[in-house]
């Protein structure tokens, strides 16, 4: 995978970019089936392999495949990504041990979900359970993002030539 | 590509059995992987694949941008509407245990309506999203 | 506090960094939300990773099996993973508008357009 | 029965009435649900605020689930202060949209542009009354994605762009709170606001802690503008539609401020690894860097509109000094700030608007001499920045006042000097609106047509008229923000 990010960063060709974008969630997806989010998984296998790519593709071929030579050097990214590297480094330092069940996300509110959810909404698929019932308003918001993004792209892209022209001689 | 024979008849056989899928998955969700979101985007896909090989005049006839733009706005207004039912039956917000005498019974129902509403805006916004990318481009007025 | 028990966070930084910097370091505007896009990606593994339990099983509850791996989590990631394809499809929407306003989507040559503008107003 | 789930409904009635707009389509229809939903949240809120002031701190259990395994809203005397804030100039920005967006929108687009606002407003008050850490992201996304369709839709391409910027900004800063949350989740196994805070007093491990501290402040602080991340702000508020540089102005950044107070005063209150590191000295040279220096390029800046957002990130400024002082008076400072300027740049943009909508431009250039044409709407300006610059009489100097007062309980005089000092520098660029408005010639191009029609005045008006009675009448924000200060400090052990 950091191969792939690594290749990604360095090609100029959008085409290929977008491509390695999806073979890049496609390997993402697997990992998320070795750590057993399923659920996760199969989202983002449609999410990140499909439906990003296709939207990509789309866009490509509206706009043009090739970009440009970069011109500055790339100092000032690299620190911003160094510093913010550091800081993760320093924090993962003191986070509790790879499968440790004793670490604080499973000891605390999750034995609840995973021990009666059964039983309080009859629901097998503990994530199911969360995301609708216990959660349910987080969904509910989930929902409201994607229909704002919806909304968003009709607002952004329904305008009629005539609106456009005056846009472009202001 | 539009005139091959063998990709229309595929792609009739093809379609009815996503659209089985993606309700498989809508109701298996309770069971094993899967939901409202997950379906969403199956049963855009299968429309998508449509547009693809039928054209997408065609499928903008099957399914028309305005029956699009209700489900947009249709799948929040019934996972909103579940929430004003459980205020109107006596519970908090998104309270699902009074939807049915019987309150687990009640959070099936309530999960079940919540998922359904899911699914309804994220097929439509993922098809409003391709229309309007893959219309673009082909607009004659609009090279 | 093994190295190999912080493999997968060392693994999940690298890919963060990496996603942010093609945002930060690139000048086409398609490219950085392809950046932005794995950044997020990223994301989702530091979340992930910490909630497996080794030997434990996907949490959809079944007779035969006691060690479930952590939900929430998942839950999480499943509104994050939705949250990131809605920015990334009216991102996309207004690379495309910025494109046939300007005719290019190279964020020097945007910047340039803009300049000249703001020049001949004066 | 129905007081009992105001807090849930607060946010709920906007955002049922974006996909109805959707659905109805019919665009005076649309503004009407619109122009519904902005002022019943306004009722709500100050129903919410006298129900605070009286009871105490409100807990909603949304799915009746208790917390912290559902999510809970937690409404106290300082979420309901902001609820009020966001609520009232979201209800007052409306009639003046009817005119101004049927000027600057096809009609096409019309009814799309109030769903964004109601979602924009659905999500601000959702970031404001959730108890919940990963709740407050979501609906961060949702006000964030209709903020960058709202500012797209502005009239120029250069709209484009800025919304551009804006989006990979934000997203960045968004990321940047989830892995925030992340780390902090991984410490405690919580989400609920509360719970975390009591949990994380236990915690013995300090590095991921601070980690999450600065994770969550870089990427609020993308969010506020907080000097030197504010980038995206300017170009933003120059090329959006007014009013929604009047809204976003007035309502988001002061939101995202919100946040940065909650984190670092009630959730981290009790962790004891905040001493660790110095965030409050770091934030005070951030602020002090964002006061002097915008202040001064706001001098120097020909068009209004962009000239009052360099003033914005120097404000917000103010707001982040006073939180630095860490004092009664500083916190007070800087929650009545939220309020005043909130109130006093939303009614300078909404002036601007109709400077807008009138004349060719908003260069200074364009408008020499715009006091013989437009007395009304020059006067307003001229009022509500003399309460920016803070003179005595308006709420602008209720701010002033209190963060004088902490600099100089903490013994810090020069901080005292400096933030008269800079006062005066918005004295000059008020002033360079003034000199250009009364005693220039009238321009060549100006308008025949006089003042904007009352839907745009009263509304701006209204807000001119709060800047000034605030600054007379203090028991409400004072007042309030007194219980709110007094809450945090305790929370903080202090």
């Amino acid at each position: 995978m950091a191969v792939l990010v690594i290749a990604i960063a360095a090609r100029r060709n959008l085409f290929s970019v977008v491509m390695l974008a999806g073979i890049y969630s496609f390997l993402m997806a697997s990992v998320l089936v070795a750590l057993d989010a399923v659920d996760v998984a199969m989202t983002e296998a449609s999410v990140g392999a499909g439906i990003s790519t296709v939207l990509l593709l789309a866009a490509l071929y509206l706009t043009k495949g090739e970009e440009a030579k970069p011109i500055h050097r790339p100092w000032l990214p690299l620190a911003v990504s160094i510093v913010v590297a550091a800081a993760l480094v320093y924090g993962s330092l003191g986070l509790p041990a790879f499968s440790d069940p004793a670490a604080p996300i499973h000891a605390h509110v999750v034995p609840r979900y995973l021990q009666e959810s059964l039983r309080e909404t009859g629901v097998a698929n503990v994530v199911t359970a969360v995301l609708a019932s216990y959660r349910g308003y987080d969904t509910l918001g989930e929902t409201t993002v994607v229909f704002t993004a919806g909304a968003g792209v009709i607002a952004l892209l329904r305008l009629r030539r005539r609106a456009q022209q005056r846009k472009d001689k202001p | 590509m539009r005139g091959d024979l063998v990709l229309r008849v595929v792609a009739k056989l093809f379609i009815p059995f996503m659209l089985l899928f993606a309700l498989y998955v809508q109701f298996h969700g309770e069971l094993g992987p899967g939901g409202g979101f997950q379906a969403g985007v199956i049963i855009a896909a299968a429309v998508v694949l449509y547009a693809l090989i039928f054209g997408l005049p065609a499928a903008r006839r099957l399914v028309p941008d305005r029956v699009v733009e209700s489900m947009v706005a249709g799948g929040v207004l019934i996972y909103a509407g579940v929430g004003v039912a459980g205020l109107l039956l006596g519970g908090n917000y998104l309270d699902y245990f009074v939807l049915d005498r019987n309150p687990v019974h009640g959070q099936e129902r309530g999960i079940f309506w919540v998922e359904a509403g899911v699914a309804v805006t994220v097929s439509g916004v993922m098809l409003k999203i391709f229309y309007m990318f893959a219309g673009r481009g082909r607009d004659p007025e609009d090279v | 506090m093994s190295l190999a028990s912080h493999y997968a966070y060392g693994v999940t930084i690298l890919l963060m960094v990496a996603g942010l910097f093609i945002v930060i370091a690139r000048g086409n505007l398609v490219k950085k939300l392809v950046g932005l896009a794995i950044f997020q990606t990223s994301v989702y593994l530091l979340y992930i990773a910490p909630g497996k339990l080794i030997g434990g099983t996907a949490p959809i509850v079944a007779p035969g099996f006691a060690v479930y791996s952590n939900p929430l989590p998942h839950v999480l990631i499943l509104t994050a993973i939705v949250v990131g394809v809605a920015t990334l499809a009216l991102g996309l929407a207004i690379v495309v508008r910025i494109r046939e306003a300007y005719d290019t989507i190279e964020e020097d040559e945007i910047l340039a357009a803009d300049q000249a503008e703001d020049e001949r107003q004066r | 029965m129905i007081e009992q789930h105001l807090p849930a409904l607060q946010v709920v009635v906007p955002l049922i009435s974006a996909p109805a707009i959707i659905l109805v389509r019919r665009h005076h229809l649309a503004w009407g649900i619109a122009t519904l939903a902005s002022w019943a949240a306004l009722a709500m809120a100050v129903a919410i605020a006298i129900r605070v002031a009286e009871t105490g701190t409100i807990s909603y259990a949304i799915g009746s689930w208790p917390p912290p395994w559902g999510i809970e809203y937690r409404v106290d005397a300082l979420n309901a202060f902001v609820l009020v804030l966001v609520s009232l100039v979201g209800a007052l920005v409306m009639p003046y949209a009817r005119v101004s967006i049927a000027a600057e929108l096809p009609e096409e687009q019309e009814y799309l542009f109030f769903a964004m606002y109601c979602l924009c407003l659905a999500g601000l008050l959702g970031i404001a009354i959730t108890g919940d850490a990963f709740n407050l992201f979501v609906f961060l996304e949702i006000s964030s994605l209709s903020t960058y369709v709202l500012i797209a839709l502005g009239r120029r391409r250069q709209a484009l762009t800025a919304a551009y910027q804006y989006l990979v900004m934000g997203t960045i800063g968004a990321t940047f709170y989830v892995i925030g949350v992340g780390l902090l989740y991984l410490m405690t196994g919580t989400l609920n606001m509360a719970d975390m805070a009591e949990r994380l007093a236990g915690v013995r491990e300090f590095r991921p802690l601070i980690a999450a501290l600065a994770f969550v402040t870089v990427g609020v602080g993308l969010k506020l503008a907080l000097f030197p991340l504010h980038q995206w702000l300017p170009n933003a508020y120059t090329h959006a539609p007014s009013v929604v540089t009047a809204f976003l102005a007035a309502t988001a950044t002061k939101v995202s401020i919100y946040v940065l107070i909650r984190f670092h005063l009630s959730i981290f209150a009790r962790a004891p690894a905040l001493g660790e590191v110095p965030f409050r000295e770091i934030l005070m040279v951030l602020s002090i860097l964002a006061i002097v220096s915008m202040s001064l390029v706001a001098l120097f800046q020909d068009d209004l509109k962009r000239m009052l957002a360099y003033s914005s990130v120097a404000q917000i400024g103010y707001i982040t000094l006073g939180l630095s002082l860490a004092n009664a008076s500083g916190l007070t400072a800087a929650a009545t700030h939220l309020f005043n300027h909130g109130m006093t740049k939303g009614a300078l943009f909404l002036l601007v608007g109709i400077l807008a909508l009138r004349c060719a431009g908003t260069r200074l250039s364009q408008l020499s001499g715009i006091a013989s044409r437009m007395p009304l709407t020059s006067f307003g300006f001229m009022l509500a920045g003399l309460s920016l610059i803070g003179v005595p009489g308006t709420a602008g100097f209720i701010t002033k006042w209190y963060l004088v007062r902490g600099s100089v309980e903490r013994g810090s005089w020069w901080l005292a000097a400096l933030v008269v000092a800079t006062s005066l520098i918005a004295l000059g660029y008020v002033w360079r609106f003034v000199e250009v408005a009364y005693l220039r010639e009238p321009h060549a191009e100006l308008p025949r047509a006089g003042e904007a029609p009352l839907w745009m005045m009263v509304p701006a008006w209204l807000l001119v008229a709060g800047c000034v009675y605030f600054g007379l009448e203090t028991s409400f924000n004072v007042g309030y923000v007194g219980d709110a200060v007094k809450l945090l400090l305790r929370q903080g052990g202090a």
